[in-house]
């Protein structure tokens, strides 16, 4: 009963930030919709994706909409939507062939979770998720830190857009600063929690993010540039330390990301902190980078 | 005593929903931003504070306990202070707050 | 009606909304709207197949973090590059030439 | 493998090296020259891999992590993706000089962005891991929208088109790959390759892919947006773009219908695929035709020329014969360096000549000379004229349909894809012999960036010469 509400209510929520009439209120929809996903996640016993949805996709997706919203100029003309019935018959169409297929898999069951449980000792890690993550399929994992700087990368290639930021209030900075390090230790609390429950580098990482754009709006943050080389070696030590151990282990060790056994715990740590660290870097110049803290 | 004290939780836990429901209604009646803020941040407080209540008597480890109430504390920081904000920036302050719509042709 | 079920036919039916949306909305802030909400439905599509099993499929948890990482990092450059699109041409309004874009 | 990963981790390290180096000034030269060097040492390490390859024939796999197969990620390694590995890093290379000695400095982040470029698309050349297929995807559109980005503002309308486009395929091509995990559990291709079968959900899980990936690849109906991002690029980006952004897409496409689909999936598919090719060959063709600006018609003439690999392709899954792999990747070979060329090209005629009008080509044989037998031979190979390179993957391509009578609808497809492809090149190309205008003042032109815009298209015409036996090679490169 529970998830047929929360079902229905993210359909709705998603169709109302579509077609909402104002851009506030499509963007404050979407919102509602990216913090009703974290439930959806954790009622289908997915903690670690719970965690990072309200972090990344509630709140920094939020934090960067609601920003652009002030940056772009009111939506002026708003014309009617092309052919809406034709689109929406094939989108249709398309949900009614995909539930057609996609129903046949319900009694399939695939073989990879048992392979997981018996490795489990040999991945360094307690926690099955995060043992795929960052040893079974490291590869994916790499790849993708890389898409994360990429991003920023791009981001750093486009012209400034001057935000006209409020001046921060006595409350708002009251609250920031106490707020600052209560974020900081659950965020270290996450990442060490990765190895034995729910947590982990990307769930960390974006708490962290949250906390420095928070901090940031507050004018608390000290000031800083792409041109100092500490703020670009925390952007990039994530990537640089995981592609170091893969080339580490595919010269001297046996195989591109095959942890030796003795030091795959350590090693498995050494690549979490510093992926949190890069993460958290990289998703506040994402979010909140401006003008010189971008262009080097 | 489990009786009684399950009695109880429920209780809370209706209350606090009961809560949930008038802050709900109060946004969709009130006439303008300040009487909603009002209304929310007063009822939605308090129905936390109430299911949080209702929780605790349910829930059986101590750390669980605790983590319980640092939630509830960090809700009603927050729950308080972006009331204020949206007080403070929500009036005149913001071209795009719905308000102002620029007249649009469809 | 098992959970499983109703959150891979949710899951779909966004994804399904999502797609039509980045094919009829102007707006390029709600079309990044809409390529979020197509992640949002595979994601819900990914999870809903791994709690097929009773330990949830720790393989499919560990794609759909993969996969969160790349959707926010794609947002974040497709808002800001709306943001810097809309700044920096000369104020043209947000309804995208007739040229046309889609497929 | 090791000489294969190798390639792979050289410009990604170099790339994180140019990004913690802060350079004083603008004009130094240490960013590029690094790049430049680790894209030809790259490019040495990939010739390694394909020799003990091409030598050995046989097919090497890694099982990342040491994991056995369907759990780990599973990097392959066949003499054909060898091939590739090398045909990218030399592509990157020409760039890479080209863009060095470019007249309107590129801008500094061009360096870093390109290595990323390369190593993504090594690493999807290199993936055998459908999941690990749509990383690599996200990896390779979002470094291309950001370098598209990097002409500035004027750029920034194609580029968001492209990125949101390229998203919502990619989420397409994942909701394929989810159908197909629910249906196998398996996310391994030599896996999946055993046990697919052709039902309804495997059907419209590959269709849902292909949706996806002909989007990224910019195939005939989904291509709408290639035409503005390739044209408003930065020069050296958009020969990159062209030559091999839109192929890695097609490389996933290939594989997906070729080693993964059930053989009654695959043939069915086979003649929409042909037809596609036609469809695209004509449209490209003709939108190529009435292109205002140098760029724009070279962009269009892109999606024509895909038009031809998607014919190989739809021929192959449709006849099941060999050859038309052949002339698949021959054409991708052979379309890479000429396009390549043409890009780089049409980047110097603009800069050189003033205005992006192909009218101001007109005289163009007397004022630049290089450049313009650069664009001529690149469009001779476009178009599939005997002394180029061009020519052979046309030639195997037609070759086998001439020979059964019942085919004649696909070689007059080739044909007249032949027809409209000459027509926008000989456009081009006669104005180059009208009569130059005069013009008083003194034009002398860096002579070393036209030199290198002539380079691929010198290494298209020296495909021609290797004539009959790289056919065979190829024959025996394509045989997984």
């Amino acid at each position: 009963m529970v998830d047929l509400a929360i079902g229905l209510i993210l359909v709705a929520l998603a169709i109302g930030a579509l077609l909402s009439s104002t851009l506030f209120g499509s963007l404050t929809l979407f919102f509602a919709f990216g913090m009703l996903m974290a439930v959806a996640w954790a009622r289908l016993h997915a903690p670690d994706l719970a965690l990072a949805e309200a972090a990344i996709g509630a709140g920094l997706t939020g934090a960067l909409l609601f920003n652009a919203l002030n940056k772009s100029p009111p939506e002026v003309i708003k014309e009617r939507l092309r052919h809406p019935l034709s689109v929406a018959l094939v989108c249709a169409a398309i949900l009614a062939l995909l539930v057609v297929s996609l129903l046949p898999s319900l009694d399939q069951v695939s073989p990879l979770p048992p392979m997981v449980g018996p490795r489990m000792d040999a991945s360094g890690v307690d926690y099955p998720v995060t043992a795929v993550l960052l040893n079974f399929r490291g590869w994916d994992t790499l790849l993708e830190i890389a898409v994360l700087l990429l991003a920023l990368l791009g981001v750093k290639v486009l012209l400034p857009t001057h935000t006209p930021a409020p001046q921060p209030w006595s409350l708002l900075l009251g609250w920031s600063k106490t707020l600052a390090p209560v974020i900081v230790v659950v965020g270290g609390y996450l990442l060490w929690r990765g190895s034995r429950g729910a947590g982990g580098a990307f769930q960390a990482g974006a708490l962290l993010a949250a906390g420095a754009v928070m901090l940031r709006l507050n004018h608390v943050l000290p000031e800083i540039r792409w041109s100092q080389l500490l703020l670009r070696i925390s952007v990039l030590i994530g990537l640089a330390t995981f592609l170091t151990v893969a080339i580490a282990t595919a010269s001297f060790g046996d195989g591109w990301l095959t942890y030796p056994s003795a030091y795959s715990k350590a090693l498995i740590l050494a690549i979490e902190t510093t992926a949190t660290i890069s993460i958290a870097a990289t998703l506040t110049l994402l979010v909140e980078g401006e003008g010189d803290e971008l262009q080097s | 005593m489990s009786e009684l004290l399950n009695a109880v939780s429920w209780l809370a836990l209706i209350a606090g929903v009961a809560f949930f429901l008038t802050g709900a209604l109060g946004v969709l009646r009130f006439p303008d931003l300040f009487c909603r803020l009002h209304a929310v941040t007063k009822a939605d407080t308090t129905g936390f504070g109430l299911i949080t209540l209702g929780l605790l008597l349910r829930v059986d480890s101590w750390p669980a306990a605790l983590l319980l109430v640092l939630v509830w504390l960090l809700v009603m920081g927050s729950g308080a202070t972006n009331c204020q904000l949206l007080a403070r920036y929500g009036e005149g302050g913001h071209p795009h707050m719905g308000e102002h719509k620029v007249r649009e042709r469809s | 009606m098992s959970p499983e079920l109703l959150y891979l036919v949710v899951g779909a039916t966004i994804w399904a909304v999502g797609l039509g949306g980045l094919l009829l909305v102007h707006h390029m802030l709600r079309r990044v709207i809409a390529v979020n909400l197509m992640g949002s439905g595979v994601f819900l599509v990914l999870v809903a197949l791994a709690a097929r099993s009773s330990p949830p499929d720790p393989v499919l948890q560990a794609l759909v973090v993969t996969g969160l990482v790349v959707a926010i990092s794609a947002t974040a450059f497709a808002v800001r590059l709306a943001s810097a699109r809309a700044q920096h041409s000369s104020g043209t309004p947000e309804v995208e030439r007739p040229g046309g874009d889609e497929s | 493998m090791n000489y294969a990963l190798a390639s792979l981790a050289i410009p990604f390290t170099v790339a994180l090296l140019t990004l913690l180096l802060q350079r004083r000034s603008e004009a130094n030269p240490i960013v590029p020259a690094i790049t430049v060097l680790a894209t030809a040492v790259s490019l040495v390490f990939a010739g390694l891999a394909l020799e003990t390859q091409a030598v050995s024939g046989a097919v090497s796999h890694l099982n990342v992590g040491g994991w056995d197969s369907p759990l780990a990620i599973r990097l392959r390694l066949t003499p054909l993706k060898a091939l590739l590995l090398g045909f990218v890093a030399l592509i990157h290379l020409l760039t890479g000089l080209y863009a060095w000695r470019a007249k309107p400095k590129i801008a500094r982040d061009y360096w870093p962005l390109s290595a990323l470029l390369h190593t993504s698309l090594a690493a999807l050349i290199l993936s055998a891991d459908i999941f690990n297929l749509y990383v690599t995807l996200e990896l390779l559109s979002l470094s291309a929208v950001a370098l598209v980005c990097l002409s500035g503002p004027k750029a920034y309308t194609p580029a968001l088109y492209y990125l949101l486009l390229s998203l919502g395929a990619s989420l397409c091509y994942l909701m394929g790959v989810a159908v197909i995990y629910g249906q196998y559990g398996v996310l391994d291709m030599t896996v999946l390759a055993g046990i697919m079968e052709a039902d309804h959900s495997t059907r419209f899980a590959l269709l849902l892919m292909t949706a996806g990936l002909m989007l990224k690849g910019a195939l005939w109906p989904l291509h709408l947006w290639l035409p503005e991002a390739h044209t408003y690029a930065p020069t050296p980006v958009s020969a990159l773009l062209s030559g091999l952004v839109v192929k890695g897409p097609l490389f996933i496409l290939w594989q997906l219908w070729n080693n993964l689909a059930p053989e009654a999936l695959a043939r069915e598919m086979g003649p929409l695929f042909a037809a596609g090719g036609v469809v695209a060959l004509v449209s490209g063709g003709w939108s190529a035709f009435r292109a205002p600006f140098i760029k724009t018609l070279v962009a269009y003439s892109t999606v024509a020329q895909l038009g031809y690999a998607l014919m190989g392709l739809g021929l192959l899954l449709f006849l099941q014969e060999r050859i038309y792999a052949v002339a698949l990747w021959l054409f991708v070979l052979a379309h890479g360096l000429a396009k390549v060329s043409m890009f780089l090209a049409a980047g110097e005629m603009q800069t050189l000549l003033g205005s992006k009008r192909v009218t101001a080509m007109r005289g163009a044989t007397q004022t630049i000379p290089i450049t313009m037998s650069a664009f001529a031979i690149a469009g001779i190979s476009l178009i599939g004229m005997p002394p180029t390179g061009g020519f052979l993957a046309k030639w195997s391509l037609l070759e086998p349909l001439f020979t059964q009578a019942n085919h004649w609808p696909w070689a007059s497809g080739v044909l007249l894809g032949t027809f409209v492809s000459a027509a926008y090149v000989f456009r081009a190309i006669a104005l180059g012999f009208y009569q130059a205008p005069m013009s008083r003042e003194p034009r002398h032109f860096d002579r070393v960036s036209q030199w290198l815009a002539l380079l691929p298209a010198l290494l298209v015409g020296l495909m021609a010469f290797a004539g009959q036996d790289l056919i065979a090679w190829m024959a025996g490169v394509t045989q997984t």
